[in-house]
């Protein structure tokens, strides 16, 4: 669907983890977006604050974004009660490509990067022949967010914590190795905090194709400003950057540099 | 153009009201269409183009403030070739006006641009800017000296018959000398102002919050800065002034004209409500009523010659 | 003083925490006596004293803005000798660091004041206003010019044997230039950053809202100006800088130490809240220790280190 | 008693006419202060407001502030509601002086100044052997405040309206000139605009004192900020000014210049 400015009534509102809520909202048209658009949502401030679908379901007409309370936006919008309403751009940016159909999958978040990756995996997992695999990772337990929706529908994440309060020790690195390994063709689809992409991106690479669903300060989130740059991985041609806001938020591994 | 109250001139454009979208906030225009009818505004400022392609700055960009936005995108633009091949040819179709925003890294580089400009249609005007805190060269460095902003000014007037806008910068001693040079240099309006120099600190990461350490602040927290330097030039020179700065209201637009601006650019609001400049538009002979006005000419320097009266 | 995390010395003063009440938004001292207690500040700058009493200018004198303040109080005072007589006894025994402000509208005029004070027990150091934008003849004249700064700072230098602190304007093209000027006459800190000229209209009178036209535009919208100024200071002057400029928090203290500050000054926020200043120093330990650093002294100038590594 | 910073619960909020606004608070020691003085009250935006006292009531422990809905700060104060605490300075400045017991005691309030001379009022009506009158105007009905409660204390305000909607036609002029006729050595206590009160103050002369309750654009509150000056009206003497926030707002006519 075309990108349009909305006010969504927020239908549900859920407290998903310590600092963590989830608000849903009814709107049909906005399912359609793609998993890995993003919503650019008026709080308090001098700017929007871009947040990433969680869920996009056509079947019931909802859509989510679920988030981490940072600072003052997601205060405010963690504050916010059921029947208010929301002021939102959307959907932005280029989400997830589909994936290939007979390619083994897998789909690793860390923390509220997990979201977007819930809505791909709910959007296209009935359209792949290969195996589909989760990983999801965070600093500690609670930060691990959707894992009993992944569950609710079928699959059972691999799940990693810093501080091992559940699931394995360490990273997601450890796990997407372990898949990388037995799946070396995959296709792999990413998204949490920078440096947690740049090492997926590095062990993924000389295997199959990785998307990665990047974040970066922004200002208008519709391409105007320039303000969310990131360096393009070719330097020599122009421009050396890729606009995260609408030549992202998704791009494949190789065509930016995570520094 | 009498029976619209909102109707202004500025330096021979006619425009149909006085809100006009500032530089840089607005990209080249389709960006924002799904969400602004562009040709409703009394015009659009063009993201500002160089002759060679410019990179800009390091990432983060941007960063919030106290009713204010920093920001260190520097300038960054495909050059004025590619901006007269792919990007003028949709302003050109929007009816709207259009105001090319030129910036160069020496006096021959902005005549250059200018010049290029010349050879297309669709431009009402060009907006010169002397004062963009984001790059080492060029920009700024120009707006802070009154003989170098002439320079720049007899240049750009040397090679285009379309009004000279001059963007002012308020980074500097006594902008009132530079505004009475570029007057004297042949600019046919004034805009006024570019954003302020600012920074902040990213806490946790230690460091400047923005990549390039210094940056640009913009919105309501500098309107103020704004309307000192447009009332003390307005006192000054003869030629129009566009008042900017933290603009995000009707009644906002009536300050600056009643210090003496012409019209004005809406900038940073936009990022937060692409439709505000059309709401301010659509307020503001609502807003001039209840103020006494019955058109926006007759509101601009009000406040001006009240106070003339009142000194002593 | 080891002991003590917030201890901090700025020019050889020794303060038990780097928080100091903001000359003109604290008067001499007393008016805020039933709401805070001064022995528990960093330190008290007192408001700017002329040798004779000033006028200040017709009101109104304050119009609020968008997260910042406009003031054209003008320095009002009563001149040195009525401070002396009837104002520093009230500091001197507050048990608080005192710092006199001191305004002049002539080189010798502020020489004239230092002197007087330096008669006087009980100040610990003098901060040399050459930058309040609200006097047409002396403060921010003195502050724009590099030379006409370091010849202030030469005269008071001359005449007291206390730590000088100058207090710089943003109002300038330049404020390193002004800094190291003054570093070099002689001043053994910085006080950054005076307000920033600014103006407002009132629409229902149609005049300028404040009695003197413009004003100072302190508060929270100014901050960003502010660090700005302190961090391109602090890269270029080996003297302490005492940062200024819409600190509202504990975590506002630290960008302005991160950027560079080894103290700093709080002012328009007291008028809000005069527990503030308490509240920050009773808040700053837990909110460094949260950042990693153990004392103040650890953080000056934090993000200067990091960023200078990070660069090419 | 001395001033303080206080938090102070709102006990009752009555909405007196369209945008004028009335919050009570217990405080027994508040009601203490003397009619004239404010409390300078924290709302949104960067300074407090100044607010006389309508009540101070030591037999009930009320002390009120009554208002009209101008701005930002009095809309954020007009949406408070009962229970709601209000962090407030006060009791500032200098208030009514007493009045002579035997001298015939006239107060004139226009709009929003009705509320302290209320205060003055109730605090003195007893002390009097001399006739009292209370003159109320303002332009239009409404916003002529608290005369039901002159009514309720056995008082009947002589009421004006500059648009004729309620009492006499005209301003508070009229009746005080009257007034001045029949009791030209009486002493005057008047609050209200301040060209409401040069006229007044104009009116009242060579004839007995004349007490004006003052309003300027305040920062402090506490006499720290200099901003809330008035001129002075000897201009010889020094300081040029007096500040309304500390040595005022009640001034003796003769002592200021209202412009
Ligand atoms: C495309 C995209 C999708 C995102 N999706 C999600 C999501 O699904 N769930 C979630 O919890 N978070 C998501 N984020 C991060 C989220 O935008 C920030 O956490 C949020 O903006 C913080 O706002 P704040 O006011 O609470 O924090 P503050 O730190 O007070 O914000 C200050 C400013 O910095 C910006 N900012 C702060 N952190 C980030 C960040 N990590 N990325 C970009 N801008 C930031 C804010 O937007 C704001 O402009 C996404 C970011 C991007 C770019
Ligand atoms: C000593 C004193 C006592 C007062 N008592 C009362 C009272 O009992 N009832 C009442 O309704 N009003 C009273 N006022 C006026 C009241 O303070 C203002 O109406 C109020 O501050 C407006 O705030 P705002 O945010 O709604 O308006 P805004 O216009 O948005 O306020 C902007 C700024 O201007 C100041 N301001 C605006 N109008 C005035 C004014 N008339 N006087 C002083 N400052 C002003 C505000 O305090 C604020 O700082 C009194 C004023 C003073 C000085
Ligand atoms: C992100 C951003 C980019 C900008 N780019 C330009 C530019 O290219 N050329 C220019 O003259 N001004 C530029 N400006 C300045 C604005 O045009 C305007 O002068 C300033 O933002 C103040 O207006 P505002 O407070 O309404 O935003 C930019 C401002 C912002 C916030
Ligand atoms: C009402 C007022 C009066 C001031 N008077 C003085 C003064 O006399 N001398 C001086 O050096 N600075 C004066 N200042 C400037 C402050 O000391 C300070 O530099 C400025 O307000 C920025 O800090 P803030 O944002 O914390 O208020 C004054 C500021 C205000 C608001
Ligand atoms: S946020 Fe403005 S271009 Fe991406
Ligand atoms: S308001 Fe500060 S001195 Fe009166």
């Amino acid at each position: 669907m075309p990108p349009a400015r909305m006010v969504v009534c927020i239908e549900r509102r859920e407290v998903v983890a310590r600092d963590h809520v989830e608000l849903y909202f009814r709107h049909p048209a906005l399912t359609a977006a793609v998993p890995g658009q993003f919503a650019h949502i008026l709080t308090e401030g001098t700017l929007r604050r871009p947040l990433s679908f969680s869920r996009l379901d056509p079947a019931s007409g909802l859509a989510a974004v679920l988030f981490r309370v940072v600072g003052r936006g997601t205060a405010w919008l963690a504050a916010r009660r059921e029947g208010e309403p929301l002021d939102l751009l959307g959907p932005l940016g280029r989400g997830f490509p589909p994936p290939e159909p007979d390619r083994p999958w897998c789909l690793v978040g860390g923390g509220v990067g997990i979201p977007p990756l819930f809505a791909a995996w709910a959007r296209w997992k009935a359209s792949l022949r290969a195996p589909i695999t989760v990983i999801a990772g965070a600093r500690t337990r609670e930060a691990v967010v959707m894992v009993e929706d992944f569950r609710a529908g079928g699959a059972e994440p691999w799940v990693t914590t810093d501080d091992g309060s559940l699931g394995e020790a360490g990273t997601v690195l450890g796990p997407l190795r372990r898949w990388l390994a037995s799946h070396p063709q995959g296709q792999v689809y990413a998204c949490g905090p920078t440096p947690m992409l740049a090492a997926v991106a590095a062990a993924v690479q000389g295997h199959g194709p990785c998307y990665l669903g990047l974040e970066q300060r922004m200002g208008c989130g519709v391409g105007a400003c320039l303000a969310c740059v990131v360096p393009a991985a070719d330097r020599a041609t122009w421009p050396p950057w890729r606009r995260v806001c609408c030549d992202g938020p998704v791009f494949l591994a190789e065509e930016v540099r995570l520094e | 153009m009498s029976d619209n109250p909102l109707a202004v001139e500025v330096a021979g454009m006619a425009l149909p009201n006085p809100i006009i979208a500032a530089s840089g906030t607005f990209g080249f225009g389709p960006e924002y269409a799904p969400y602004v009818n562009l040709a409703r505004l009394g015009a659009v400022a063009a993201k500002g183009v160089s002759w060679d392609p410019w990179p800009g700055n390091p990432p983060p960009r941007v960063w919030e403030t106290a009713a204010g936005l920093l920001n260190s995108i520097g300038l960054q633009n495909p050059g004025v070739e590619v901006f007269c091949r792919e990007d003028l040819p949709f302003l050109r179709r929007a009816q709207t006006r259009v105001i090319a925003n030129v910036i160069g890294r020496t006096i021959d580089e902005y005549a250059r641009v200018v010049e290029r400009l010349e050879r297309e249609a669709g431009i009402d005007a060009i907006e010169v800017n002397i004062s963009c805190p984001n790059v080492k060269e060029g920009g700024i460095s120009f707006g802070q000296d009154p003989d170098h902003a002439a320079a720049v000014t007899r240049a750009v007037r040397a090679v285009t018959r379309r009004p000279v806008i001059v963007k002012l910068s308020p980074n500097v001693s006594d902008p009132v000398a530079i505004a009475q040079a570029v007057a004297a240099a042949g600019a046919d309006a004034l805009s006024a102002i570019n954003t302020v120099i600012g920074m902040a600190i990213d806490l946790k990461r230690r460091r400047p919050a923005l990549g390039a350490v210094t940056g640009g602040l913009s919105g309501p927290a500098i309107k103020p800065i704004a309307l000192r330097v447009v009332w003390e030039v307005a006192q000054s020179v003869h030629i129009p002034i566009i008042g900017i700065g933290g603009i995000e209201s009707a009644e906002d637009v009536v300050e600056f004209l009643m210090a003496g601006a012409t019209a004005v650019m809406m900038g940073t609001v936009t990022f937060r409500d692409p439709g505000r400049m059309e709401a301010v538009i659509e307020a503001l002979p609502a807003t001039l009523r209840a103020l006494g006005f019955e058109c926006v000419r007759d509101a601009i320097g009000a406040a001006q010659g009240f106070c003339e009266e009142a000194r002593p």
